[in-house]
């Protein structure tokens, strides 16, 4: 899976949590929770997809680096079970 | 046989429109069930049913405004579920007549349906000078209103508002402006109305969060919980020794409630709150008070929620979550006469054992009507809520 | 006419002139008055005093500057005798803003402060109690001038009579009651509303001093109002006048007179009091019939002049609608 | 207010004596002035008013009058006429009914009649109101019939400073003034200023200040509306009272103000509903405020009977506090 491909699965979890953001013009260095007005439990399911989309489970001590986009894309390039295989 | 009819989700409810149904004719329904979705001043809302029976005919077209009180749908074989419903029920014969026409359709034009709203002089005028909808208002006056304080607090909302990003079109922004307007009217209410006095207590929060971090640690996303839900249990369990900080002050006397549903202060992306209820939250084991905490956060998130968890709360908490600060003085949602403030958790140092030491702590502020009880009376629920958290695992 | 009454108020050359000039002042301006009516120059209610021309001007010669007047809606001789000008009378008969009450009033209510005359009152009896409480101040500032009243014999019916002559009696006050008996209230004949047909005996009644005079003989009232305000000025309290008299016309214009028959009218016009005064003048070498026809034509002058007068006059403008209803300066 | 002692006390002086102030005052500033009517003199006044001024002032301005209202309130119109400066006192309101036609027909006007030539400076008190158990013949408020008429001036004080100040304000006034004291002002007890001011009769006054609406009223009935500002007060509602003062002219400037602030209005008025002052003020109020309510307009009158005698009848009948408490609360949307 290729970065580009992970960025529109996540944009897609994404448009899901906050159908009201235009994520076109979503900076990707941003902290998702300001830019998306994610609260604990928003993002609780966003890493609930991750788990169940993409089988990526992330310990809660890991959260702070999938704050922003580009921070999830090289979190999850490191995590995802794909790459291992 | 009986009629299924628009209900008062609200004191300032005068009309919903219907969006959808979700029962069709023959459909079995129970009381409790959701049948269809009315799109109100405070956004979409499910409708439940309190009888059980076969759907035979439903009257109300979707796109349709309808008084409070209009027949939307004939329930065969229904069984009031109370004397009061039994009351509501059509008489013999009535249910064969046509539907009353709708008061609006949503099709009529703002100008047009202008005029079959409820709106004083001084708030028409300062509408029309600023060319504003009345029908995105929710009116706080007499018989349900719109006064000129209503308009007033819109125009304040609509002035903060961003400007609108793209895609969204002009009826959400009244929808929520209308929200605002009414969140404001609520709460200049309440601010005039309720005698508030404050009480704020700062404490150790670090066990329940290492306990938080310990439990979650071994669950999957899905299984996890958020401090705030051990926020809603703590002051639930605190409500059951504190029964004068649960209830409604109604008809100029407090009416405590047996049951504790905490209402839970969720914001709306976009701007907006709305303090939907967790229904006998001191009841529930933790879990499913992060799942119902989690159902409801997800179905604000998409304005889906039901009438009666909004107007069902006995008491609320309003929490800032991580990323806010340190604490908050909220106002009572009336008629309720309690609501608790949650900071968000900061690291500073703090004496333990005479050592000063790093510590994360929570502030906890307590606006209650003192009309109800007092200062002492409040500290003492104050500290019991703080105690709770202190002890996590028993909650 | 006796001769007795004729001497006491010294009756001159001149003074015969006088009494003659006023009372055909009043003719003349009265019927100008009932011809401008049909010519709807004038409006409203019209009252004319033709025929009782001898009363006021038989009590205006015992009256001084300083006195008081108070009189009824049948007031517009009672004004002329007093001395207000025919020009400003005609002009509020008109209603024009150069009228004596700048046109507010009309033909009922002519007011004159110079004059002291307090209107033209056109409710029957209302005027009483006013002369009293005029009377009174007289009284409580000790200044020696009286006040009359006039009324007709309607008002001995309300109860406002009955109540002024009590107060004016019981605080013994400088108030001159002169009677008008035409003998019809509008059309309800005396005997038809009074049990005492006698209307001095019920001022009797009250310990004020009372008597009735022949109402169509100017020197008879001129004799008995010189007594009444005598008495008033040493302080003997009210003084009532009944005068017997009678009005040639109508109540008012609009009146077909069904309560009266047109002999009785002719009869009492055999003593008009312009006529009999002026015969008497003749006879008795006080004027001289060149005389009387010059007072005639004086007086058809002063008619022309006056309606010429109000014709030239006038109308205020609307906006000054509210005027005169509070004291300038304060709000109305 | 039901009884008397319920307003605010202290003082040593009542609103009777404030009246007899007024009136002493002017007697002795002004040789012109006298007082009369029925009883005033040796009965001391019907409510006692004018106790102890026939010893002061002597017979000839101390007058007691026959049962003649007609005459003697005429005969004072007369006084003025002639450049007196008469006070006449008519027992009640109801017996004012028996000089109305000095009133109106003449007090009111002469003036105009006269196209301007006369003045009238009298002034006439009389008693109104209900609440002693007199029943139906001796306590009505009738201040509105006299409300209606142009020419005359309408005062109806509420305070001690105002029954003595507004008296003053009276007698120098050119044109006729009536006065209305209501018999349940009478045992009022406060203070009386020291020095004596002729108050400015043009202006209602603000008795309370409020935001959330305006409640106007008169007379007997302000502390009963200042009461229940109160009682609103403690359930959040901050009602502002304004005590008009003065009836007729209505200071339109002072209401409308007020009520441009508040955007509700509550009228409180003694008299009969129908045709009352309470309704003349609303209709003021449609007319140069419509654009600035929030609320229907409410009022509380009295109900329309004649005033009955048995006490809780008569309580009944009348504007009370609990019913101006909910009628505000109605205006405010309030439960």
């Amino acid at each position: 899976m290729t970065r580009d491909e992970l960025r529109l699965i996540l944009l897609d979890e994404l448009g899901r949590l906050a159908p009201e953001v235009d994520l076109a013009s979503l900076d990707e260095q941003s902290d998702l929770r300001e830019a998306l007005e994610l609260d604990s439990i928003s993002f609780l399911n966003f890493m609930t997809v991750l788990d169940m989309r993409l089988g990526v489970v992330v310990p809660e001590a890991d959260y702070p680096m999938l704050y922003s986009l580009s921070g999830a894309l090289d979190y999850l390039e490191r995590h995802l079970p794909d790459r291992r295989n | 046989m009986s009629e299924f009819r628009m209900p008062s989700l609200g004191a300032d409810m005068e009309a919903g429109t219907l969006v959808e149904w979700l029962k069709k004719p023959g459909d079995q329904v129970a009381p409790g069930d959701v049948v269809a979705v009315v799109e109100t001043q405070k956004g979409a809302i499910e409708i439940e049913i309190f009888e059980g029976g076969i759907v035979e005919r439903l009257i109300a077209k979707v796109g349709e405004t309808l008084p409070v009180g209009s027949p939307l749908a004939i329930i065969a074989g229904s069984q009031p579920s109370s004397v009061a419903q039994a009351a509501h029920s059509a008489p013999e014969g009535q249910a064969e007549r046509p539907a009353p026409p709708p008061v609006a359709a949503v099709t009529e034009t703002a100008a047009t349906a202008q005029r079959g709203i409820r709106a004083s002089p001084a708030a028409r005028k300062l509408a029309a000078e600023h060319h504003v909808d009345l029908e995105a208002l929710t009116g706080s006056g007499p018989e349900g209103a719109i006064v000129y304080v209503d308009v007033e607090n819109w125009l304040h909302a609509a002035a903060r508002q961003p400007a609108s990003p793209p895609g969204t079109s002009p009826p959400v922004r009244r929808e929520r402006a209308a929200m605002r307007g009414a969140i404001g009217a609520t709460m200049a209410r309440a601010k005039r109305e309720i005698p508030h006095y404050y009480l704020q207590h700062t404490f150790e929060f670090d066990r329940a969060l290492d306990w938080l971090a310990r439990t979650n640690a071994a669950l999957g996303p899905d299984r996890r919980l958020v401090p705030g839900a051990l926020l809603v249990k703590a002051l639930a369990l605190a409500c059951r020794q504190f029964a004068d900080f649960n209830g409604y002050w109604r008809d100029g006397h407090f009416e405590a409630s047996r049951a504790v549903n905490v209402g839970t202060a969720i914001s709306i992306p976009g701007g907006g709150l709305v303090a939907p209820a967790i229904m006998e939250a001191d009841r529930l084991e933790l879990p499913a008070v992060m799942e119902r905490l989690r159902d409801l956060v997800n179905r604000v998130r998409v304005g889906r929620y039901r009438g009666s968890e909004l107007t069902g709360a006995t008491v609320t908490l309003s929490s800032l979550g991580e990323r806010g600060v340190e604490g908050l003085w909220p106002i009572i949602n009336p008629p309720q006469v309690a609501i608790v403030g949650a900071g968000t958790p900061v690291e500073r140092p703090w004496i333990r054992d005479g050592r000063v030491v790093p510590a994360v702590t929570l502030m906890l502020t307590l606006a209650a009507d003192h009309r109800v009880s007092d200062g002492h009376r409040g500290a003492r629920f104050l500290a019991a809520i703080a105690a709770k958290l202190q002890e996590p695992e028993r909650l | 006419m006796t001769g007795a009454t004729m001497d006491k108020p010294h009756l001159t050359r001149a003074h015969a002139r006088e009494l003659l000039h006023q009372m055909q002042r009043i003719r003349s301006f009265e019927e100008k008055c009932a011809e401008l009516y049909t010519q709807e120059k004038i409006r409203g209610f019209l009252h004319l005093y033709i025929g009782q021309e001898a009363v006021a001007v038989g009590v205006m010669q015992a009256l001084e500057p300083r006195d008081g007047i108070v009189a009824t809606y049948r007031e517009h001789g009672h004004a002329l005798a007093r001395g207000l000008d025919m020009g400003r009378v005609m002009a509020e008969m008109y209603g024009k803003q150069e009228g004596s009450s700048r046109g507010r009033g009309g033909s009922m209510h002519i007011f004159d402060a110079a004059g002291r005359f307090y209107g033209g009152n056109a409710i029957v009896g209302g005027g009483l109690p006013i002369a009293v409480g005029l009377g009174l101040a007289e009284r409580m500032r000790a200044s020696g001038a009286v006040c009359v009243a006039f009324f007709g014999e309607g008002a001995a019916a309300e109860g406002e009579f009955h109540e002024s002559l009590n107060l004016a009696a019981l605080w013994r006050l400088p108030v001159l009651f002169v009677c008008e008996n035409n003998l019809y209230a509008m059309g309800t004949a005396l005997r038809l509303s009074e049990s005492e047909p006698e209307i001095w005996r019920k001022a009797a009644s009250y310990r004020i001093a009372a008597e009735a005079v022949n109402g169509m003989d100017v020197v008879a009232v001129e004799a008995a109002a010189r007594r009444a305000v005598h008495s008033l000025r040493e302080g003997e309290g009210p003084f009532f006048i009944e005068c017997r008299t009678y009005r040639f016309r109508a109540h008012s214009m609009f009146d077909a007179q069904l309560y009266r028959q047109k002999a009785e009218v002719e009869e009492w016009k055999k003593r008009c009091p312009i006529r009999m005064f002026g015969d008497w003048a003749i006879a008795a070498g006080l004027l001289h019939p060149d005389e009387i026809e010059a007072i005639g034509h004086e007086v058809e002058a002063e008619v022309a002049a006056a309606v010429r007068f109000a014709e030239a006059g006038t109308w205020e403008p609307v906006a000054d609608l509210r005027r005169d209803v509070m004291t300038p300066g304060e709000a109305s | 207010m039901s009884e008397p002692g319920q307003q605010p006390t202290n003082g040593t002086a009542t609103y009777r004596d404030a009246v007899r102030a007024g009136i002493r005052d002017a007697l002795i500033r002004d040789p012109r002035c006298f007082l009369m009517g029925e009883d005033v003199g040796r009965y001391g006044g019907c409510y006692a008013v004018s106790k102890g001024l026939l010893d002061e002032f002597g017979p000839e301005r101390i007058r007691d009058t026959p049962l003649s209202e007609s005459g003697f309130v005429g005969a004072g119109i007369g006084a003025a006429l002639g450049g007196m400066r008469p006070i006449v006192e008519v027992m009640t309101v109801n017996f004012s009914l028996l000089c109305l036609d000095q009133i109106l027909n003449n007090a009111a006007t002469i003036r105009h009649m006269s196209g301007g030539q006369f003045s009238i400076p009298v002034v006439i008190r009389m008693a109104s109101g209900a609440g002693r158990q007199l029943a139906a013949q001796h306590s009505h408020s009738l201040e509105v019939w006299y409300a209606h008429i142009p020419g005359i001036r309408v005062l109806a004080p509420a305070t001690l400073e105002d029954a003595q100040g507004m008296l003053w304000t009276a007698i120098v006034d050119p044109d006729p003034v009536v006065i209305f004291e209501n018999v349940m002002l009478y045992n009022m007890t406060g203070s009386l200023p020291v020095e004596v001011r002729p108050v400015d009769i043009g202006r209602a006054a603000i008795r309370r200040s409020g935001t959330d609406l305006s409640i106007v009223t008169y007379g007997g009935s302000l502390w009963k509306c200042l009461a229940a500002a109160e009682a609103l007060a403690e359930a959040g509602i901050d009602a502002e009272v304004i005590d008009l003062r003065t009836l007729r002219p209505l200071d339109d400037e002072t209401i409308m103000a007020s009520v441009r602030r508040t955007r509700r209005a509550l009228l409180v008025d003694e008299g009969w509903r129908s045709g009352s002052l309470a309704a003349e003020i609303m209709a003021r109020i449609v007319e140069q405020c419509f654009w600035s309510l929030d609320a229907p307009l409410a009022r509380v009158c009295s109900e329309e009977v004649p005033i009955p005698y048995p006490k809780h009848l008569e309580d009944a009948a009348l504007p009370q506090v609990p019913a101006i408490v909910e009628a505000a609360r109605r205006t405010m949307g309030a439960k």
